[in-house]
């Protein structure tokens, strides 16, 4: 039996705009297996971000059912949802924006603490705190520093410390090194999967980065304009990618190796479709460089072409 | 590594450590420091009823000299010790109106800014039509019904100013609103209440502040303005604006007479000005090298 | 962009409705009425209501204001009080004098104000940015009345080149316009210099300088026009204050203009002349302003679009 | 050999920005060479001096804050740095062109995209209006924009479209060095591919030279033949792509390349470097990677290295190397 700790079945959600409909989630359903990582990839616009706060239910999702630990956070009013998310955090891309410029970085850590009464000492809440930090990597000298004075990375670590201060089993990480430098990057990265394995945490990783998703991730879901074109075990997806999309976008990452000759390349054509009042098409037909007739007709479902392999495109049997 | 000091500064002590740094900031700090020691002083040793409202016939409009430096007037009451002792008007009702006008447009434009649908549509219709009407003439038309007291009289002067707070406030409320830190602090199981003044209010303050700071001026101008044609504080009260208007009536060999009033009135609005620019100098990100 | 301005237009009416309320509600506080004024202090009581009676004074003031609407809209603002004159052609009598202020004061604040805020703005950190942005803030600091009553001073009483006021030809024009003109044109150099500054930082000016273009072009082709739309904000909003609020400039120079009419009337208590200038005025501000933001359009064209797919 | 050796001479540059908080310290003496028609990558993270090296070649540093201490350029035979500015404004756009990293921000909004080309074609040629115009349709088609889409304005555009209207504004008077900023990092990894192909089929076509300045090493193996690594405003090793990317010298550059996730090998550990840049304020005395270096030895702590050669076409610099039997541990395991 395996042990799912978070279940998403057709999630959706639409949001209203002035020109009609805005498609960001499209029908997608997912399950996470405890202590797993499940990593969405996707370009900017695809609905990967959406997803995640939907999940926490940050932004209302128009519809769909998310099983966390067997609840269905959807029948949760705001107090419970509130409580439930001591269970379920996330960590934000941007560390400039995600932290609030008036409070230092203690404040920031001890708040989630003091506002769910995890713990009622103050003296216990410093300890926690200084404990959180250590965790972290933040020396604790920065305890009473304010965001601007410390560095991308260093404010990186905070939001983390604010995320794990409520002892989550899952956190949803909206690409939590999109905005750092490489070297940066990779004290990052190391840091979550260290925390991983020592607190047994669930993550979704969701990010545009390819190579990082590949070194992060025990699965993958591609996606495409809010809806789900390939997923598959990580393994998988790297050696044999069937989807068009993913296939062109695996081929366009520049890879640091020297190589003699250029590396042949899939380069797309044409523009993103508008995610406004879509047709029913494939998504990707715009853009698709085995696009034939049967694409237009209608919108392909997704497949299992292999176990656990799964891939919505109609030329892909 | 190199242990790299970290001092404990708070936003506000950042604000002021740039400011010591503005020059032009600086010197209206002290203009105004400067009037605000004099009115002061003058409160000790002038005594409203003989030497400010006193009237002696002997010493009529004279120029100035050393012993008025800047003259007399028409009742020969002296036209320094007046300045001195209206100064206490134009300031207390100037600041006064700001601070009125900034209340009540943070608080409309925060529920605004922050709740929106229906009411920010109600909010901002209203102050439509509040912009919609001349400040001055609202502000002449409020003294007319309500009558000339102080306290109308700060209404007045504040009035036309709130729909122009309100849209600022409202637009920064927004701004911060969309930050990832309050969507972190909903995260973590905030509730609206700790959103907004925690994580929004404070953080949406700096335009609402700097603006603020830049109507000062304009509010002193604005009930010496109501003053000038009658509206305001009336004789004998020495208001500069009411001053100025009796004044009028002189023009013609006794200049001087509109001369030191109207001066006050600049330097006291130059100096809140000059405060405004530091001040918006000292909080703006954008000016910040 | 022509339907949107009709659409602009429709807009108008709600807020016009809500202004005339607004206007009718604080008139019903004016100490005095229409009895009070007309009959004179010589009226006796019973007079008094007698006159209230049967002008309907008595009656609630939603209803009187339901009347005036209904009047108002067949054209008749009623008349006054005092000279018994029909309110709409008064009104239109003096606003040409309004006008012409209005439009030569902010004339005169463009033609000195725009150069001005260029100049500073591309010099910033000279001497000459420091002197001229102190004399500005000495403008700004200056309160139009007293500014009026110096050039009085000087230039009438002391020089006797121009009137001390009143209304004729250019020369009772010149004082009040350059007194209107002062503190816009200290407004408008210091917005122009700060715009200025903001656009001189973006990306597409380094663009077109590393294609070769000059910095004198690139300041006036490039920048001036990204940097117009605040600059045209504050215009229009000051075009509308010198309409609505040109009472002071007006009282100074005994100039015949709306906001002396409104002045006047209000000293007065004549309140049917009172409330139609003010809405008279307000209607004009508000079509102003309108223009205002017809003009972005042709200035950006991200606005631009913005009106065409509201088709 | 062409009349100039080098498309590019940067000797000695260095570049400081005077602000209240103390001297930014951005380039310091650097020397970068581009032999014609070649493509130098300058790779570094964030406030390592990249842009401010290739603003100083355009000689467009904002002053104030920016000063360009000393240093020597030579564009093509022209020395940028002592012109006059009415000559600059010819070399700028004809000899040099610049593309920038934001796309959304670059164009002016209130210009139409055919407008934003033709002008620079009027700077620099001798054309009338009209043929300006026709040179203008003609570009953007070059670069995969139909010609319909002359009169767009850049809201009009997506990021992408953007981007080769800067490209086409870019190539549009031939210039002989094309310096790109990080041209596409703000860009979405399959318009990035787009982008860059269309750089380098342009660049084979004008054989234009060219100076890439990125952060990511796998962009500078597919479109660079010499890469220099810059840090702290240095330059810290230089070669070929080859030379660097396989032999790798500098710790710093194996640092980069440890921190990299690897796509076909997820299983590699990622090595980042400990600690942060230094502040540009105030720079280490020795070696300004010591205190991040893992090789780092007493004397790097007080001494400065200097670029010193390895072979005829790579440089490094670092104090370790005095010792002959060091190398470091990326070319030990093999890649």
């Amino acid at each position: 039996m395996v042990d799912n700790i978070l279940e998403v079945r057709n999630l959706t959600k639409y949001f209203k705009t002035k020109k009609g409909l805005l498609h960001a989630v499209d029908n997608i359903s997912f399950t996470l297996e405890r202590g797993k990582t499940l990593g969405i990839v996707g370009e900017s616009g695809c609905g990967k971000s959406t997803i995640g706060r939907s999940i926490l239910r940050l932004i209302e999702p128009t519809s769909g059912e998310i099983i966390f630990n067997g609840e269905d956070l959807m029948k949760l009013n705001t107090l419970q949802m509130r409580s439930m998310r001591t269970k379920m955090q996330i960590i934000f891309q941007d560390p400039y924006s995600s932290l609030n410029p008036r409070r230092t970085v203690s404040q920031t850590i001890s708040e989630a603490i003091e506002l769910n009464h995890l713990i009622h000492d103050k003296k216990d809440i410093e300890k926690r705190v200084s404990e959180l930090m250590d965790m972290v990597g933040l020396a604790d000298r920065f305890a009473n520093s304010y965001p601007h004075e410390l560095d991308g990375g260093r404010r990186q670590r905070i939001g983390i410390a604010r995320a794990l201060s409520v002892n989550p089993e899952f956190i949803v990480c909206d690409e939590p090194v999109s905005a750092l430098d490489v070297s940066i990057q990779a004290q990052i990265l190391n840091l979550l999967k260290e925390l991983q394995s020592k607190l047994k945490l669930s993550y979704i990783f969701i990010t545009h980065d390819m190579s990082a998703v590949n070194y992060f991730s025990d699965d993958i879901t591609v996606m495409y304009l809010g809806k789900m074109v390939e997923k598959s075990p990580v393994e998988d997806l790297f050696l044999q990618p069937e989807h068009p999309y993913t296939k062109a976008l695996l081929s366009a990452v520049p890879i640091p190796e020297y190589h003699k000759e250029k590396r042949k390349r899939i380069i797309l054509r044409g523009e993103v479709k508008s995610p406004i009042n879509l047709p029913d098409e494939c998504r990707f037909s715009s853009r698709c460089q085995e696009f034939c007739d049967v694409c237009k007709g209608s919108e392909p479902q997704l497949k299992e072409i292999r176990k656990d392999h799964f891939v919505a495109c109609h030329n892909v049997t | 590594m190199k242990q790299k000091k970290t001092k404990r500064r708070s936003t506000f002590s950042e604000i002021w450590r740039n400011y010591r740094k503005n020059f032009s900031g600086m010197l209206g700090l002290m203009i105004i420091v400067g009037i605000l020691v004099t009115i002061l002083v003058g409160n000790f040793i002038y005594d409203y009823d003989t030497d400010v409202i006193g009237q002696n016939i002997s010493e009529r409009k004279q120029a100035p000299s050393s012993e008025h430096l800047f003259g007399t007037d028409e009742f020969g009451r002296d036209i320094l010790t007046r300045i001195i002792w209206g100064g206490r008007y134009s300031l207390a009702i100037g600041l006064a109106a700001v601070l009125f006008s900034s209340i009540i447009g943070v608080v409309l434009g925060s529920l605004a800014g922050y709740y929106g649908g229906v009411i920010e549509t109600i909010i901002m219709r209203l102050a439509d039509i509040f912009q919609a009407i001349p400040a001055i003439m609202l502000g002449i038309c409020f003294v007319t019904a309500f009558g000339q007291s102080i306290f109308m009289l700060t209404i007045a002067v504040s009035i036309g100013a709130i729909p122009a707070v309100t849209r600022v406030t409202r637009a920064s409320v927004m701004t911060v609103k969309d930050m990832e830190y309050v969507e972190a602090a909903r995260a973590i199981g905030a509730n609206n209440f700790v959103i907004i003044f925690r994580h929004v209010l404070l953080n949406a303050m700096s335009p609402v502040i700097v603006q603020a700071t830049l109507r000062i001026g304009g509010a002193i101008v604005g009930i010496a303005a109501l003053s000038f044609i009658g509206l305001g504080i009336t004789a004998p009260t020495p208001e500069w604006g009411a001053m100025l208007s009796s004044a009028r009536q002189y023009l013609r060999g006794y200049d001087y007479m509109a001369l030191y009033p109207g001066l006050a009135i600049m330097v006291t609005v130059l100096g809140f000005n000059l405060i405004g620019d530091g001040v918006r100098d000292s909080m703006d990100p954008k000016l910040k090298k | 962009m022509y339907r949107y301005f009709l659409k602009r237009l429709f807009w108008l009416i709600p807020v016009m409705l809500g202004v005339s309320i607004f206007i009718f509600i604080i008139m019903d506080f004016f100490p005095g009425d229409a009895a009070d004024t007309v009959l004179g202090e010589a009226a006796s009581q019973e007079q008094l209501e007698e006159y209230r009676e049967a002008h309907g004074l008595n009656d609630p003031v939603m209803v009187r204001y339901v009347r005036y609407m209904a009047n108002l809209l067949k054209g008749d603002m009623g008349i006054s009080y005092v000279t018994g004159r029909d309110v709409f052609k008064t009104y239109m009598q003096r606003l040409p004098n309004t006008l012409l202020l209005a439009f030569s004061g902010m004339t005169l604040a463009i033609l000195f104000s725009i150069p001005i805020g260029i100049i500073t703005a591309l010099k910033r950190g000279t001497v000459l940015d420091g002197t001229l942005m102190i004399i500005s803030l000495l403008g700004l600091s200056m309160p139009l009345f007293w500014l009026g009553l110096l050039l009085i001073i000087g230039f009438s009483l002391n020089l006797g080149w121009f009137p001390t006021g009143g209304s004729g030809d250019l020369k009772h024009l010149v004082l009040p316009a350059v007194t209107l003109a002062v503190a816009k044109m200290a407004m408008l150099a210091r917005t122009t210099r700060s715009s200025m500054l903001e656009v001189l930082n973006e990306d597409y000016i380094r663009t077109a300088r590393a294609k070769g273009v000059s910095k004198r072009k690139a300041t006036l082709k490039h920048a001036l026009r990204n940097a117009l739309i605040p600059i045209i904000t504050v215009i229009g909003i000051e075009l509308g204050s010198s309409l609505g609020g040109s009472v002071l400039c007006e009282t100074v120079f005994s100039w015949p203009g709306v906001g002396r009419l409104i002045m006047d009337s209000i000293s007065k208590r004549d309140i049917p002349m009172v409330t139609g200038s003010l809405i008279l005025t307000t209607m004009l501000v508000a079509f102003l302003l309108l223009v205002v933001d017809i003009i972005y359009a042709f200035v950006d064209p991200r606005i631009k679009a913005q009106y065409q797919r509201k088709k | 050999m062409d009349k100039h050796e080098f498309a590019l001479d940067v000797s000695n540059l260095t570049v400081e920005y005077v602000t209240s908080d103390g001297i930014v310290h951005a380039v310091n003496d650097i020397d970068l060479k581009i032999p014609p028609q070649k493509s130098v990558g300058l790779v570094g993270e964030t406030g390592a001096g990249k842009t401010s090296t290739a603003l100083a070649i355009m000689n467009l540093i904002p002053s104030p804050p920016g000063v360009i201490r000393s240093g020597k350029i030579i564009l093509n035979g022209y020395d940028v740095l002592h012109m006059k500015d009415s000559e600059l404004n010819q070399v700028r756009g004809s000899e040099v062109a610049m593309i920038f990293q934001d796309p959304m921000t670059a164009l002016n909004p209130v210009l139409n995209i055919g407008e934003q080309i033709e002008e620079s074609i009027l700077l620099h040629e001798d054309v009338t209006r009209d043929e300006a115009h026709e040179q203008a349709c003609e570009m953007l088609e070059m670069v995969g924009i139909d010609r319909s889409r002359i009169y767009d304005y850049p809201h009009q555009l997506s990021g992408g479209m953007k981007q080769r209207v800067i490209i086409a504004i870019a190539l549009c008077c031939n210039p002989h060095l094309l310096i790109a900023d990080e041209p596409t990092t703000a860009l979405d990894v399959t318009i990035q591919a787009q982008v860059l192909d269309l750089i380098s089929n342009l660049r084979d076509e004008y054989r234009t030279a060219m100076l890439l300045i990125t952060h990511d090493l796998g962009i500078v193996a597919d479109m660079c033949d010499e890469v220099s690594v810059m840090y702290a405003g240095r330059i810290v090793e230089h070669g070929t792509v080859e030379e660097v990317f396989t032999n790798t010298k500098h710790p710093y550059t194996e640092g980069l390349f440890d921190s990299l996730p690897k796509i076909n090998d997820r299983k590699s550990l990622l090595k980042p470097i400990i600690g942060l840049m230094p502040d540009p304020t105030e720079l280490p005395e020795g070696c300004t990677f010591a205190p991040r270096c893992r090789y780092a030895m007493d004397k790097c702590f007080k001494r400065r290295p200097s670029l010193n050669a390895i072979s005829d076409t790579h440089e490094v610099s670092c104090l370790a190397y005095e010792d002959p039997v060091f190398s470091i541990e990326r070319n030990k395991h093999g890649r």
